[in-house]
């Protein structure tokens, strides 16, 4: 993968080595997601065929809480071992080391999540072109949650309740995504192809690619100060 | 006598809202090393991070000089700073870790990984997820950067704890050669430690 | 690569991103509008004959024709250019009378008419107070009727 | 550039803005009372009914106002927040501190006059109208940042990480309100107001304009007081705040 800066591609591959180190660490965004999706039908009456027809909001619902909770881990280990430290004194680019951060949480935590939401949806009977929205928009969607929420990890890393501030802080960062993405699938489901909402999902994704990693580099000389 | 690698003029530090250290100027030049010694929380740490620039003073500047040292062509990196906390990834080896940050640093290192960690008898453990590793090996490993960058100033906050008498010898040795070659060092640390240049003595007040 | 070369390339970057994002977000918005139709662009044909959208307008004045045992209801929309006739059955939203504004969402069936499934009427965000607004209402009729 | 910059730091020193701005609430409290209670006047006895809602309509007068001023304190967040990114300004770290709880007190005040006023409309407490949505989101903004300056200790580092929350959180409220404008299309179909442009009569307007000057005039005061608060206790070791207590308990003493 030499498409990416060098210093990219190293934290990519370390942020991956390490969590692949401590194996059922790789599941835990994944198996959040299931656990959220199976409340739902505990919750909602038992009118037939309405829980096919709200599963898109549902399994965004659940991506997007899935993704949102396993923000925390992206600085917490490097922030209490120093590591963090260390890598901005000896002179590395926080801002490249910030994207390849965001990119090995998108690979353990949104790729996976987007991609079982195929076989998901396509039990919950969904028409191909719902099933194909979805993948995309979850894929667009959980990649801008992990460019923003990398920023706010970093800021509340190492902080008392820094986890219930992590999701307080980026919930209404990921409303719009919400938003977009359940939205493009309801209307996908009605066959209209939802170009709009694939637009905007791109829109906010480029935008987070652009502003996300100075935000982050930022984030981080200030917790380390 | 060479330019002072780092001057420190009149700065006042304060953590959480506390005022740790006021008016404090000291300079180091090349082949110096200064101790900063005093009780727990009269600020050393404090200071050392703000002379790695971690920290911004609230009044007073503190200058750092990048200087050629010697023979060895050094880059703009000019501090390393060793902290309580190791710094290493506890999942990947230490031969990862030193292998990750001399591919993501700016300043290329001088020497790699495996060189490094063999002087400094880690050749056995060198591919052992790191949480395994007692913690006077990590110590030692933390130091290793002390090798693999070259910068003129070293900054080393309690590095002879944790260590055993060899490792111990082996860092003293290490600051001589760094002081041969008219780099300077600040040291925070209350164990006594041998040195063949003169050391010099700064105490810090307890600010009430 | 000298840095201030760097410093160049990431602020091309930056301007690149920030362009590229906006540019996306503001055809998605532009993109919004083509489910919302008036009745002129119904009657040119732009609304989808396939699948259901909205249309929006007011209620013409005496088009208010009441089916006596149903619930269903025939009135006309109009946007001060052209009518659509609309059918509903079910219960109207209590601000619907003559001259609202209202939007509908339905589908258009083979002779034209617009078969509406929901119809919201929306508060015309208009503050005054009662007599202006009959004075505004006679000022549009007479404006109709030349 | 320079002359604004020690213009910055003539008023930005602690002390001089300390003093400057005890007169200035001074000069304002005055003021604030009048157009408050001219406001209130216009708004409940001079406006007339409104030809749709009645007399319902009259809740306008503290919504409006309070929705304008939870944006209006959100603008002052973000121009301190660059002051305390960009130049490191004290005075701005906490002009940001005292905004934030203030922001949170209006948009909570425009949700609560919304939602009543809601009720004879829509003829339920609570509807996901667009505007309400949106001023609902901005209150768990404000939430996220005052939450944040209490988990920090160091007040320096909350100030930046807050000023950094809130700039990177200035970029997504325009966001915020267009996805939520749209989304509620979806639910109600779109204002009608894209046929009628909306007008207000003269009489209705003039108290809402006087009412929103109050409401604005009232932040200020508040929040100098805040920031007054906030001067103290940054600066408790210096002389000047040492010699201002002990006159102020002189005073009292002898009282």
């Amino acid at each position: 993968m030499t498409l990416f800066p060098r210093a990219v591609n190293e934290t990519t591959s370390r942020e991956l080595r390490k969590t692949f180190r401590s194996p059922s660490e790789i599941f835990y965004p994944l198996i959040f997601f299931v656990l959220v999706l199976t409340m739902f039908p505990f919750s909602i009456p038992p009118v037939p065929g309405l829980f096919n027809s709200i599963a898109s909001g549902i399994l965004w619902t659940a991506a997007l809480l899935a993704i949102s909770l396993s923000l925390e881990t992206l600085f917490k280990a490097d922030y209490s071992s120093g590591a963090l430290e260390v890598i901005h004194l000896s002179g590395a680019n926080l801002v490249l080391v910030a994207i390849g951060k965001s990119l090995g949480h998108w690979i353990i935590s949104g790729l996976p999540i987007a991609l079982l939401a195929f076989p998901i949806g396509w039990a919950l009977d969904l028409n191909f072109l719902t099933l194909w929205v979805l993948v995309i928009t979850l894929m667009l969607g959980s990649a801008t949650m992990s460019l923003t929420g990398s920023s706010i990890s970093a800021l509340t890393v190492g902080l008392r309740g820094g986890g219930f501030l992590l999701v307080m802080l980026s919930l209404p960062f990921f409303v719009p995504l919400l938003i977009f993405g359940s939205s493009a699938a309801t209307n996908a489901s009605l066959g209209i192809v939802p170009e709009a909402e694939l637009y905007f999902l791109g829109g906010m994704f480029v935008l987070s690619l652009t502003v996300a990693p100075w935000a982050t580099a930022h984030a981080i000389k200030i917790r380390l100060g | 006598m060479s330019k002072p690698i780092l001057e420190v003029t009149n700065i006042s530090l304060s953590r959480a809202q506390k005022l740790v250290v006021r008016d404090l100027s000291f300079s180091v030049s090349g082949g110096e090393i200064l101790r900063l010694s005093g009780s727990n929380g009269s600020g050393k740490t404090t200071i050392l991070r703000a002379l790695a620039g971690l920290i911004l003073p609230d009044n007073g500047k503190v200058a750092r000089l990048e200087e050629k040292l010697g023979n060895i062509t050094t880059s703009s990196n000019s501090v390393i700073y060793i902290a309580h906390r190791h710094g290493l990834e506890e999942n990947l080896s230490p031969l990862e870790n030193l292998n990750f940050l001399s591919q993501v640093c700016t300043p290329p290192p001088i020497r790699d990984g495996v060189s490094v960690l063999e002087t400094l008898g880690l050749k056995t453990s060198m591919h052992v997820p790191t949480a395994r590793l007692s913690a006077g090996q990590k110590q030692r490993i933390s130091l290793a950067r002390l090798l693999m960058f070259d910068a003129p100033l070293w900054l080393l906050d309690e590095p002879f704890t944790a260590l055993d008498t060899s490792s111990k010898k082996q860092l003293e040795s290490m600051i001589d050669a760094h002081l041969d070659r008219k780099g300077a060092v600040v040291l925070a640390t209350h164990q006594r430690f041998n040195c063949k240049s003169h050391v010099l003595k700064h105490s810090l007040p307890m600010i009430p | 690569m000298s840095p201030r070369k760097k410093k160049m390339l990431t602020l091309a970057l930056a301007i690149a991103g920030l362009g590229l994002a906006t540019a996306l977000i503001l055809t998605a918005f532009e993109k919004n509008l083509m489910y919302f139709y008036s009745p002129s662009e119904i009657a040119e044909g732009k609304a989808p004959d396939n699948r259901p959208f909205r249309i929006g307008g007011m209620v013409v004045k005496g088009s208010v024709i009441r089916e006596k045992d149903t619930l269903g209801v025939w009135f006309n929309l109009t946007d001060y250019a052209h009518e659509r006739m609309v059918y509903y059955k079910g219960i109207l939203p209590d601000l619907f009378r003559e001259g609202q504004g209202i939007v509908a969402k339905g589908g258009l069936n083979e002779t034209g008419l617009f078969v509406a499934t929901e119809v919201l009427a929306k508060h015309d965000e208009n503050y005054m107070p009662p007599e202006v607004a009959d004075a505004l209402k006679k000022s549009q009729e007479y404006q109709n009727s030349k | 550039m320079m002359m604004m910059m020690n213009l910055l730091h003539k008023y930005a020193s602690l002390k001089n803005f300390y003093f400057l701005s005890v007169k200035l609430s001074r000069w304002l409290v005055l003021p604030f009372v009048f157009t408050l209670v001219y406001g209130l006047i216009g708004a409940l006895w001079i406006a007339p009914q409104d030809y749709q809602q009645g007399e319902s309509f009259r809740i306008m007068y503290v919504h409006v106002p309070s929705a304008w001023l939870s944006m209006f304190v959100y603008m002052n967040m973000f121009g301190a927040a660059i002051l305390t990114l960009i130049w490191r300004v004290k005075l701005s770290e906490i002009v940001l501190r005292a905004c934030a709880p203030l922001g949170a007190i209006f948009t909570f005040l425009a949700l609560i006059t919304g939602s009543i006023w809601g009720k004879p409309m829509w003829g339920t407490w609570w509807v996901w109208d667009a505007r309400l949505t949106s001023e609902l989101l901005l209150l768990f903004i404000y939430f996220g940042i005052i939450a944040l300056f209490q988990a920090i200790e160091d007040r320096r580092m909350a100030a930046k990480a807050c000023a950094l929350m809130t700039v990177v959180g200035a970029v997504n409220i325009p966001i915020i309100h267009y996805s939520v404008q749209w989304w509620s299309t979806l639910h109600q179909g779109p204002t009608v107001s894209k046929i009628g442009t909306p007008s207000i009569h003269l009489d209705m307007l003039i108290p809402l304009i006087v009412m929103s000057v109050a409401f604005t005039l009232y932040f200020i005061i508040m929040c100098l007081a805040r920031i007054r608060i906030g001067i103290r206790e940054y600066d408790k070791n210096s002389t000047w705040v040492k010699n201002l207590v002990t006159s102020t308990l002189q005073k009292e003493h002898n009282q």
